[in-house]
């Protein structure tokens, strides 16, 4: 007990707390219906998309960095797994050929992120805005702006089952997350990046390769968008260019009020787990309620703030014993 | 390294500089501030890539694109301004880049073992490695850049004023570790301002002035100081403090009592007049910055109170003590006193905004001729307040900290270590602008890691140990032995 | 494909204001009916929403589970997955994309909940009981078929044709640009000038004052949406520009206002009470009766509504039927 | 002309160089229409609100802070300008009434930003999401997502007006660039902000009021987003709780292109002025060439990158002579 209370708990403990009084709320107002299984396995299933884009954002993140075009990336990705092309190749192979084309895609845009911001000494902000415009709208011209159907049943299959009960899809983000933190905790890579996110001018004393470093965040992050659109692409069995919309903004949200300091430096795959359950429970709580979007709203931000001075609260009290 | 030159942006900073260590030698790199010093063995760790001249190593002409290849060739340096990623542990810290780890992943019970047997040799065991590095002191932050600089087995290290923050006892040990090295044949190249040091540990010296060598390879034993004073500013200079003018001191300006800090300091009292200045003299983590922050209310006491003036100043708030005229030249340079990227001039003006202003409206002549009088009056060097203060060397860094705190006019004034990285001439000043400020009826409280500097420059002094106050006088009261002496016994005097 | 001559069965009660005397409207057994739509972030689907949540209200034997509006397709799935959960009676969905949720629709109806499918098409018939379809692509073909007309009566030669549309990337909007574009085709004619805003005021006013800079001169106007309309409208009030015939989209009871007024030439009806006719065929089909309207026992499986053009001469007519956006 | 060169267009060398490459491609692709006196005008009007609002956000990014609310509080106050209530007692008395209605809201909610943000000291980014959130569902719930009608027409004459030809809405933006120049770099206002975005623990040791300052910045940022508000209102004749969408986007990014450090600690505001002209001549630019949507976005991103670079490229040179 007072090794998880020191331990990954114990930091987030206001993250978790708020958690757990939104499941007590929810399982107050809406009884049955909340405390389901499938409504549980629900929530997992909207968060996991978000959630592996999440993880990897919170690496770009923790380096100092932001991306603003994960969800450009998405979609991107997605379309040009669905085209006709592909999908007639994946046809004569195997689905395999979908998932590498979508994780292909995202890597490539990661790739073009990371090469500019690291090489090109761009800031971030500037080029990831620069690849969601781009991306998008390179999505749109593949697409036509059609909706692309995904014509292999195995592979929605395959993506949309179960395993034990268990939705594939919530075991990759659950399997993604674990990687996330091993790599940010227990990996040079993860160290590093933190080292640049945090002084990227020690770093390059200590010998670090900053720019390749920066580079390869880029890169993880653009994969990890790939496969959210292969998660996507399972559940929503179509590839579009409207997939991924704002999901920069619900990705930094869930990083940022997870604990990860935007400045860099900071990073905590736990934290940003818990930041995407919150929001997505929170969705679901409010969807069980019957609230009407607008008062939704309001509430969202006023949780919002709340979730963050409790967790302030509680790990300032931790600070200072 | 011969006939090195360095240009930046409007600046030669080196114009030629030769350089050669052997192995197993204590190589000192002498100058004032601006000379070129950290250049030079930024150069040499890769950092900067000289314009001309050629580096040799064991023979081999060699280029150093980055500090990577420095490092692999066996070269470890540790930076004037400290290195270290505050968000990491002190284990990760000193292995960063050159990490514990198999297939990427890290060896954290190796490393943290590794860790604890460095720190062991700095005799720093009380430093845990799972400590995260932005919650030490300066020193202690030193003492990981050291730590970090010996795990690389390296063949030559560079030392750029590693002493800066230590105190006698620091340097001590520091100097033992050094002797090890180089009896098993590493080189070192060590910067200091203070020439005893160079006195103790050198074996031959560098002069560098303006950017070019005015001596090289001279033999420590064969300079007379003055000789090495004279080759750096080129004329010779008294390491004196100014007189105490004995004029009668006014009333208490600045009163505290009984101040406390739970885990840091207890039962701090004492008094400071208008025209006073006290010192507190103390090794390293005695908690004497602490007592100063306190005091200014930028760290919160946890018992106890601070008046200036008859008046109680509400606690933890920097605004009351600013308010009631108290100023604080804070000790890091770096995180707490200077906007990096800011101009000299707005540096040194950003603590006395009100005064350049009307209805909130700047002149920025009159800024500009204020900034450039605090300059000149402490030599600040390149001359010119419109650079960016991170083109400045680390000792004209810390004048201009300095300098923002002469020019504000304050009732009391907490100088934490003001002359740190300072060279000898420009001390001198300092110190005369110290006893003026006293003279014209300032309140001053002194923060020295140098027990010389403490007593020469103070009308009393307060000896603090573990956080609280052992012993406090005259300064004519005490020496240097006498300071330490009490600190060895611990208990109060 | 759907056009306007599929297989018609239009339900003329429009707004759900005026109270049926049918017994369909008797009160049943107590029903839960799941909602879900695009986010109601501006005037039409706004007027979707509230004319969705009135027509729930009005039944006392309907108790509505309203989803937050979202444009997105996965957070819309799990709305739906959490009605399947909940096990609601029946599910009215408006789908961000229709394709996207087809899947998750057949799953609804899999488990035994019928699906009124509103405005934006499945991709498969199997995943809806009933389809409510508003016709976007007849809505580009009656406003082109409109624009034909005026050309044809005012004896335009060589007409400058400039369309705004909506959010161009939603298949919403390229149905209805298709549509208009195929109807032009009937007349020889075709855009020369095109331009997307965001369904809102100030997107319509800052397209349609970069359109009017780009066309000096402007014979016919088509506006998809009439809440973006607010916005294009200021924007020719702003530039003094009143030489094109302005035609609109959706039918506000604002834009009918200015076609009293003169001050705009028609607009396109797309009626924002699709989701209130979702709602009333989802309570028929919950308590397993029929329409009254209509002889055969069962509700249809289609509903495409009309796409008519609202002009000068028909506007009291439509009046009450605008929505205040 | 030298000068100039070491001054505002020397800095901002590579803003004015992509500024006048895309006035030159403009009148080389849509000659007459481009450099015509009634299309700069409408670009300008265009520049105008989203250029009120960027200038406050350089305040708050030179502090080093964000503000992802700005849009959502143009939202608020335009709706609540247009209430039935404010017009009626604006019909009693004086459309001013709808305009320090505007106003204040705008303050207010800068002050609830300002206040969590410098006292709370939670994360910008948290606090303005939620901001972001709260605000436009306030404005859904006074408006009832119904657009609001202004019926004042001396109000609509007066802002949509013009003085010698040049429309009222310009002269508002012109005179906030002037007063925000003046500010951040002539007063001690100014210095201040800077100052905390530099390094926020300096400042606070020397002296500076950090917390008062921070949220004065927020508070003046909303101050300007009641004046956006106003100013939309007067364009588009309405007020409408779908005022200012992704306002916060297109704002952060003038800025940034400007030249703005998104860490804090320097501000131009000549940069953002540039920022905001490229962006709404490009829109203008790809408006008279009648570019589809997806292929003006690809566009987009290219030049901003472009842009950038270029910024790069002449800043670097003159760094090094
Ligand atoms: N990044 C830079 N850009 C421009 N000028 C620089 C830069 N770094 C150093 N300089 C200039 O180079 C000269 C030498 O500086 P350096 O830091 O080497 O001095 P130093 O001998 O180490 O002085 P100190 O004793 O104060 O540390 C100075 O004039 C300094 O202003
Ligand atoms: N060398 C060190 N090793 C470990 N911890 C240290 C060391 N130096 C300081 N600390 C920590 O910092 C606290 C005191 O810090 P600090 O160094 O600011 O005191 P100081 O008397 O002002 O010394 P300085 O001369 O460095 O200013 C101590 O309580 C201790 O926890
Ligand atoms: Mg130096
Ligand atoms: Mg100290």
């Amino acid at each position: 007990m007072a090794g998880l209370v020191h331990g990954p708990a114990g930091r987030n403990l206001g993250l978790v707390i708020a958690l757990v009084l939104l499941c007590v709320v929810g399982t107050f107002t809406a009884g049955d219906r909340f405390a389901d299984v499938n409504n549980v396995l629900t929530i997992l299933r909207l968060a996991a998309v978000i959630g592996v884009v999440s993880i990897g954002m919170t690496f770009v993140i923790a380096s100092g960095g932001i991306d603003l075009s994960v969800g450009a990336i998405v979609a991107l990705a997605s379309v040009w797994a669905t085209t006709l092309a592909t999908q007639a190749i994946a046809e004569d192979t195997h689905w395999i050929v979908l998932v590498t084309t979508a994780l292909i895609v995202g890597t490539a845009c990661g790739l073009v992120n990371g090469v500019l911001i690291a090489y090109g000494r761009m800031a971030p902000f500037i080029v990831t805005l620069a690849m969601l415009a781009a991306a998008r709208g390179l999505a749109e011209i593949i697409a036509q702006r059609r909706t692309q159907i995904v014509q292999d049943r195995d592979f929605i299959d395959f993506f949309g089952g179960s395993v034990l009960g268990v939705p594939v899809l919530v075991i990759i983000f659950v399997l993604v997350a674990i990687a996330g933190w091993v790599v940010l905790n227990r990996t040079t890579f993860g160290r590093r990046t933190l080292a640049v996110g945090g002084n990227a001018e020690a770093a390059r004393l200590a010998g670090i390769k900053v720019q390749r470093q920066t580079m390869y965040v880029y890169v993880l992050l653009g994969l990890l968008c790939g496969l959210a659109a292969v998660m996507l692409m399972a559940r929503t069995t179509v590839g579009t260019s409207t997939h991924g919309l704002l999901y920069e903004l619900d990705a930094i949200a869930a990083v940022v009020i997870g604990g990860t300091l935007l400045k860099g430096g900071r990073g905590t795959i736990v934290g940003t787990v818990f930041g995407v359950l919150i929001f997505t429970t929170l969705t679901n709580v409010f969807t069980l309620n019957n609230l009407d979007t607008s008062t939704q709203a309001v509430a969202k931000g006023v949780i919002i703030i709340a979730a963050v001075l409790l967790q302030q609260r509680t790990s300032t009290r931790r600070r200072s014993p | 390294m011969t006939a090195i030159v360095k240009r930046f942006p409007g600046v030669v900073a080196l114009g030629g500089v030769d350089l050669d260590v052997r192995p197993g030698e204590v190589h000192c790199l002498l100058g004032q501030n601006g000379a070129g010093k950290s250049t030079l063995i930024k150069v040499l760790a890769g950092v900067h890539q000289q314009n001309e001249g050629t580096i040799t190593w064991e023979g081999r002409e060699v280029t150093l694109g980055d500090p990577q290849a420095a490092i692999d060739l066996g070269i470890a340096a540790m930076y004037q301004e400290l290195d270290l990623v505050e968000g990491l542990t002190v284990a990760e810290n000193i292995f960063l880049g050159n990490e514990k780890a198999r297939y990427g992943f890290s060896q954290r019970a190796a490393a943290a073992a590794e860790t604890e047997k460095l720190l062991a040799r700095l005799g720093h065991q009380e430093i845990s490695p799972h400590r995260e590095v932005g919650s030490l002191s300066a020193a202690g932050q030193q003492i990981v850049s050291m730590a970090r600089a010996l795990s690389r087995d390296a063949r030559l290290i560079i030392m750029d004023e590693p002493s800066a923050v230590l105190d006698s006892g620091e340097v001590e040990q520091l100097f033992r570790v050094v002797r090890d090295l180089t009896d098993q044949g590493v080189a070192i190249v060590y910067i200091s301002h203070r020439l005893e040091e160079i006195r103790e540990i050198g074996d031959r010296v560098t002069v560098l002035k303006d950017g070019r060598t005015v001596a090289t390879g001279l033999a420590v034993e064969d300079t007379p100081t003055s000789e090495i004073i004279r080759l750096m500013t080129g004329r010779e200079i008294e390491y004196v403090f100014p007189d105490r003018t004995g004029e009668a001191l006014g009333d208490v300006v600045l009163r505290v009592e009984d101040l406390r800090r739970d885990d840091e300091f207890r039962g701090v009292s004492f008094e400071v007049r208008a025209g006073e200045v006290v010192g507190l003299a103390g090794l390293v983590g005695a908690g004497r910055s602490e007592i100063l922050e306190t005091i200014y209310g930028a760290r919160r006491s946890d018992g106890g109170t601070v008046s200036v003036d008859g008046k109680t100043l509400r606690r933890g708030s920097v605004n009351a003590a600013v308010d009631a005229g108290v100023g604080l030249c804070p000790e890091e340079r770096k995180s707490q006193g200077l906007v990096l990227e800011d101009t000299v001039t707005r540096n040194i003006t950003m603590a006395s905004l009100g005064r350049f202003a009307r209805s909130g409206v700047l002149d920025q002549g009159a800024e500009r001729r204020a900034a450039l009088e605090q300059t000149e009056a402490l030599d600040v060097r390149p001359t010119g307040v419109d650079r960016a203060i991170n083109t400045l060397s680390g000792g004209n860094q810390q004048k201009v900290v300095l300098a923002r705190w002469l020019l504000r006019q304050c009732r009391v004034l907490l100088l934490d270590e003001p002359t740190r990285g300072v060279d000898i001439g420009a001390r001198s000043e300092i110190y005369a602008l110290v006893r003026q400020l006293a003279d014209d009826g300032v309140a001053v409280v002194v923060v020295s890691s140098e027990i010389e500097e403490v007593l020469g420059l103070s009308d009393r002094v307060l000896v603090i140990g573990e956080g609280a106050v052992l012993g406090q006088g005259t300064a004519d009261e005490f020496d240097e032995h006498r300071v330490l002496d009490i600190i060895m016994r611990g208990d109060a005097a | 494909g759907c056009t306007s001559n599929s297989p018609e069965a239009s339900e003329d009660e429009g707004g759900g204001q005026s109270g049926a005397v049918s017994n369909n409207d008797e009160p049943g057994e107590t029903v839960t009916i799941g909602f879900s739509g695009p986010a109601a972030d501006h005037g039409w689907l706004a007027a979707i929403n509230s004319s969705a949540l009135e027509e729930a209200e009005s039944y006392e034997d309907i108790e509505l589970r309203a989803a937050e509006g979202t444009n997105d397709p996965s957070l819309q799935i799990s709305q739906i997955e959490t009605f399947i959960n909940e096990g609601v009676d029946a599910i009215v969905l408006l789908p961000t994309d229709g394709a996207a949720l087809t899947e998750v629709a057949t799953r609804a109806m899999e488990a035994g909940i019928p699906v009124v499918n509103v405005d934006r098409e499945f991709s498969t018939p199997f995943a809806a009981r009933t389809t409510v379809l508003g016709d976007n692509y007849g809505m580009g073909v009656s406003a082109g078929t409109y624009a034909c007309q005026l050309v044809e009566e005012n004896d335009l030669t060589d007409p400058v044709i400039a369309e705004i549309a909506g959010i161009d990337s939603l298949p919403l909007t390229q149905d209805r640009s298709q549509g208009f574009a195929d109807a032009l085709e009937g007349c020889n004619q075709e855009v020369d000038n095109r331009v997307a805003a965001e369904f809102t005021v100030e997107s319509g006013e800052a397209e349609a004052s970069n359109l009017l800079q780009a066309a000096p001169q402007i014979d016919i106007l088509w506006n998809h949406d009439d809440d973006q309309g607010v916005g294009v409208k200021a924007a020719l009030d702003n530039a003094n520009r009143d030489e094109m015939f302005f035609i609109g989209g959706a039918g506000s009871a604002n834009a009918m206002r200015w076609i009293q007024d003169g001050e705009m030439e028609a607009t396109v009806l797309y009626p924002p009470t699709q989701a209130a006719d979702g709602i009333r065929v989802a309570r028929l089909l919950a308590q397993q009766k029929g329409m009254s309207d209509l002889v055969q026992p069962a509700v249809p499986r289609r509903i495409v509504l009309d796409a008519p053009v609202v002009t000068a001469d028909n506007v009291e007519e439509y009046l009450p039927l605008g929505f205040e956006s």
